[in-house]
């Protein structure tokens, strides 16, 4: 009789924990429930709700491709009271997820085209997510490059995966990270993100570009790409707000009338254009 | 009226950038004004419908960065920008107050010391009503008082209308914000509005000057500003001192004398 | 069901006398009462209104707030500074309605082995006759629908 | 069309025990102590005599100022989950004011917008609203300004328009019908009444439509940081609000396990939108009380096609400022 729960989560057991960087971990999660795990999709680019029983719900994008099922992975950085939490997990413990909310990067678009991945210190997440789905589905797309950069060579997460994407002769990953932040042994560029894009001159012709990053990078990484030819219909980023419900009614997560946790996260560049900067 | 001359004269000579005082407001009542040109001075009203404390908005960001600011003073009002100066929330030089003299006339009190003086021709008494309940609370039994103060407070949504109203509740990050931990409970349920209260009131003890404006903001009506009268009159009996008296004032639960006398500890 | 009702008392001390004093106690073989669970903190000055506040909302019957004796303070006026918070906390607890009578303060030195067994004693038979602090208990889940 | 009838004083004293038999329970505004406030009441005579409106709003009555969403136990490497099924108490809200009576709508527009509120909607089902319309009103009224009236039917399933003796009765909807049931033969048929003439009259006081139209370019104005200059920032407007919708899950656990609350929430904090990181995407109290009127005047009617608001004038005579809804979006009309 009565409706379904919205707010009720699934259960899911931590299959793996990956420690990325400092204070920065990804954790593999498996449905506890074989119905819910059977009937579970999703589309690069949404996010859930990930539970600390005992703490709270915090917001974090799936950071892994709907094309290898079974499981999700997150990854967040230990910032308050529910990542905290989330820290403090162990391999086998139970968390809560609601999702997948949001809207979606709009790949079968992008058939044919060359992708443009542009990524900052914990904001590769959500790019990893449509990497590893368009590196699935390799022959719909022309060339594919990854630009990620970091604070330091430790920032980098996702290290043995950006292994995997140089040793492959099909993608075109360029690592940098800050200047001061290099290793000595460090083999990538040094420079910050926009800078390096600048050098990089990727050609605009048939090309997406993905960015995601903190405020600054994105601020100035807008103009190169603008430079280089990119239209804005043609950048796609992903937003941040904060949320309680992820369902379009606790109120918060709106830039304007756009409501990130429904019209959002992923935005293009000009539809961004349109909105009030309240992210 | 002469308030309004002085609040003109201010702002064209540059000396303050703003008035803060009291304009007519919904219902034929009075509410805050913050007057910053000289032009729309004439709005002001200072009369006993003025009840507000206008020094819970010195040190708020927005009124800060307007700059050197003048307020329109009752007495409770200058407690609180002298405790205010005592906490090191507020220059005497970035103040002024607008203040009301014995013979009805408006006085410009520029510096602590003047407000001193001018307060110590106001002895702080409460207003009769609050001085009735809260006698009346005090002959009440234990139980008594409980049950008195859950029913109120039950009716409490923590809007924090109270806080925020507040003179001395500047913080920029409260008590209540605080998640690691979580000191108090966020919702307003039972437990959420006893222990958001207690706080509020323990935070205020040796520093609440008793404007009222706490029980005077709250949407539903309860008395919660004698929870901090009540700890502002208990630091006043205990250690004789009281919020407010000057600007150079020791925070009375960060201090101590060797002799304080109590009777409940074994 | 009074009669089988068992305080539960949380007890808050400072590292330096008060919990020396009760490890003396056990070291003495002075036995005493069961029911209170002692958190040890630097200092009684450490020890936050809302300390007691957290306790009684997590069912403690009643409460021991216990440190050094005047001047006897290890970081020399904690103790003083937590006698004037309690002299104002009491008194806005017992405005409130809260049941002083289920806190008891008390000075007990590294040396007083014997006064802290006498007065977990009291404390817990003083309890045990107020009974368990349901006012307290009822408020934990009211207000929630 | 309504169907228009007569209820005599002792009619309606006859349909509250008749609700009342029937199981309900009757909240309506009563004044203890000198505030107005919804009380459980059993006969009519129990009603305050000359209120306004309440205080607080209705609203907490499908929308309780803090309910539980879920709970569940905790033990080393597992989560018992256990659901949260409101209890929806069957409830007759009377003596509410058109005003307050068509907020229900604004709020089942988020609670139900693309996926369904569970405990919004059991406890809406278990309502019936028993309006009375306006014969007096205040400097803080407005609702002819956002499309309501003092004797606007919309969101009552009855409402009630006072007349010299008894009242003009409109029964509305399918559960005001089931409400006429219980009492069916104090309904007498009424012909000729003027029901505007038993009404108060508010005159529109600024032009909604165009006020609604002006927003988005009024987005960037220094107007909203000037009004809310005054602000002190605390959510009292929010909280007596029927129609301010936006909420907190808090989490309250111990090692055993815990419960997930939902409460009210007010876009006037400054906590409300900071993230983790510090960042604060509505970082001053005058981007926060832009969101305010934006949410009720610009988001809601595009998003819902309606308003955000229904100019009962609560927030006004609620706020400890004097923050005048109303004489400030008649300043945003004329900006």
């Amino acid at each position: 009789m009565t409706e379904p729960n919205i707010y009720l989560p699934h259960l899911m057991r931590i299959a793996r924990i990956t420690e990325e960087a400092p204070s920065v971990r990804t954790f593999r999660l498996e449905f506890v429930d074989d119905a819910a795990a059977q009937s579970f999709h999703f589309e690069t680019g949404q996010f859930g709700l990930y539970s600390a029983f005992g703490e709270g719900e915090s917001t974090f994008c799936i950071a892994s491709s709907p094309t290898r099922r079974g499981y999700i992975e997150c990854t967040f950085r230990e910032v308050g009271r529910v990542t905290a939490a989330l820290a403090d997990k162990e391999v086998g413990d139970i968390v809560g997820f609601r999702g997948p909310y949001g809207n979606v990067f709009p790949i079968e678009d992008w058939q044919g085209k060359n992708l443009l991945f542009i990524a900052g210190g914990i904001a590769l997440p959500p790019l990893r997510s449509v990497i590893w789905n368009c590196l699935d589905l390799r022959e719909r797309f022309q060339d594919i490059t990854i630009l990620y950069g970091a604070r330091t060579v430790t920032d980098l997460v996702y290290k043995h995966e950006l292994k995997d994407w140089t040793d492959r002769p099909d993608v075109n990953l360029v690592c940098t990270v800050d200047p001061g932040g290099e290793t000595p042994d460090w083999t990538g560029k040094v420079g910050f993100v926009p800078h390096i894009l600048e050098q990089l001159a990727p050609a605009p012709a048939d090309t997406i570009a993905l960015v995601c990053g903190p405020p600054i990078m994105i601020k100035l990484t807008l103009p190169v790409l603008a430079r280089l030819g990119f239209t804005p219909e043609s950048i796609f980023t992903t937003l941040e707000n904060r949320m309680k419900c992820g369902l379009g009614k606790c109120g918060r997560c709106n830039t304007g009338s756009s409501y990130v946790c429904k019209d959002g996260p992923v935005y293009t560049l000009e539809q961004l254009n349109r909105l009030p900067a309240e992210y | 009226m002469e308030l309004i001359e002085k609040a003109k004269q201010l702002l064209e000579t540059g000396a303050v950038k703003a008035v803060l005082g009291f304009e007519p407001g919904t219902h034929g009542g009075r509410r805050p004004a913050i007057v910053r040109r000289a032009e729309r001075a004439a709005r002001l009203v200072f009369d006993p419908g003025c009840a507000q404390n206008l020094a819970s908005y010195v040190t708020r960001k927005e009124v800060k960065r307007l700059g050197r600011l003048a307020v329109t003073a009752r007495p409770d009002t200058l407690r609180a920008l002298l405790q205010l100066m005592a906490e090191r929330q507020l220059r005497e030089e970035d103040v002024l107050a607008l203040a009301v003299d014995a013979g009805g006339q408006v006085v410009e009190l520029e510096t602590a010391q003047a407000m001193e003086e001018h307060l110590a021709l106001e002895p702080k008494e409460l207003p009769a009503r609050d001085r009735e309940l809260m006698d009346r609370l005090r002959r009440m039994t234990r139980e008594e008082r409980w049950a008195f103060w859950q029913k109120e407070l039950s009716r409490c949504v923590k809007c924090y209308a109270c806080r925020n109203s507040c003179p001395m509740c500047y913080c920029e990050h409260c008590t209540m914000d605080c998640n690691r931990p979580q000191w108090v409970p966020v919702p307003s349920h039972a437990l959420g509005n006893l222990e958001y209260h207690m706080v509020r009131a323990m935070h205020l003890a040796g520093r609440c000057v008793e404007c009222g404006d706490c029980g005077r903001a709250c949407p539903v009506g309860i008395p919660v500003h004698l929870l901090t009268f009540n700890a502002e009159e208990s630091v006043h009996a205990q250690f004789g001192q009281r919020a407010g008296a000057s600007a150079k004032l020791d925070y009375a639960l960060s201090t101590f004398r060797p002799d304080d006398k109590e009777t409940f500890i074994r | 069901m009074t009669d089988t009702f068992e305080p539960k008392i949380t007890a808050f001390v400072c590292n330096w006398c008060t919990y020396a004093g009760a490890d003396l106690t056990g070291t003495s073989r002075i036995k005493y009462p069961a029911n209170v669970r002692v958190l040890r903190l630097p200092c009684t000055g450490r020890i936050d209104f809302m300390l007691l506040a957290k306790a009684f909302a997590r069912g403690a019957d009643g409460i021991i707030i216990s440190g050094c004796h005047p001047n006897d303070c290890h970081y020399t006026s904690g103790n003083y500074h937590a006698r004037r918070r309690w002299m104002i906390y009491r008194d806005l607890m017992d405005f409130m309605g809260i049941d002083t009578n289920r806190i008891t303060f008390s000075w007990v030195s590294a040396a007083e082995g014997a006064k802290w067994a006498e007065l977990v004693n009291e404390v817990t038979a003083g309890i045990r006759a107020l009974g368990p602090y349901a006012e307290y208990k009822e408020l934990v889940h009211a207000g929630v629908e | 069309m309504a169907d228009t009838y007569l209820l005599s004083n002792a009619g309606l004293d006859a349909l509250f025990s008749a609700i009342r038999a029937d199981g309900r329970r009757i909240l309506a505004p009563t004044d203890p102590d000198g505030r107005s406030e919804l009380n459980p009441v059993g006969t009519p005579a129990e009603v305050a005599k000359d209120y306004l409106q309440t205080t607080l709003s209705a609203k907490a009555v499908v929308f309780p100022k803090v309910e539980r969403l879920l709970s569940y136990t905790l033990a080393p490497g597992q989560v018992e989950l256990a659901d949260a099924v409101p209890a929806a108490v069957p409830t007759v809200v009377f003596g509410i004011r058109p005003c307050e009576a068509g907020g229900f709508q604004a709020l089942d527009a988020v609670f139900n917008w693309d996926t369904r509120d569970r405990f919004f909607n059991a406890r809406m089902a278990a309502l019936a609203v028993i309006g009375v319309g306006c014969t007096r009103r205040d400097d803080a009224c407005f609702c002819t300004a956002v499309g309501g009236g003092p004797g606007a039917t919309r969101g009552s399933d009855l409402l009630l328009t006072p007349m010299a003796e008894g009242y003009l009765a409109e029964v509305l909807t399918e559960k005001g019908r089931a409400l006429q049931a219980l009492a069916p033969d104090r309904f007498q048929p009424a012909a000729g009444v003027d029901k505007a003439a038993l009404l108060v009259q508010v005159p529109p006081a600024f032009d909604q439509p165009a006020l609604t139209a002006r927003l988005p370019a009024l987005f960037d104005s220094e107007l909203w940081a000037d009004q809310a200059l005054r602000c002190v920032g605390c959510g009292a407007c929010a909280y007596v609000c029927p129609t301010c919708v936006c909420f907190d899950i808090q989490e309250e656990a111990d090692r055993q396990g815990g419960q997930r609350l939902r409460a009210w929430d007010s876009c006037g904090s400054r906590q409300f939108t900071l993230h983790a990181s510090g960042h604060n995407p509505r970082d001053t109290q005058g981007q926060r009380w832009r969101q305010r009127i934006y949410h009720k005047f610009s988001i809601y009617p595009e998003r819902y096609g309606m308003l955000g608001c229904v100019g009962c004038g609560k927030c006004t005579r609620a706020c400890p400022v004097d923050m005048n809804l109303q004489e400030h979006l008649v300043e945003a009309a004329q900006a």
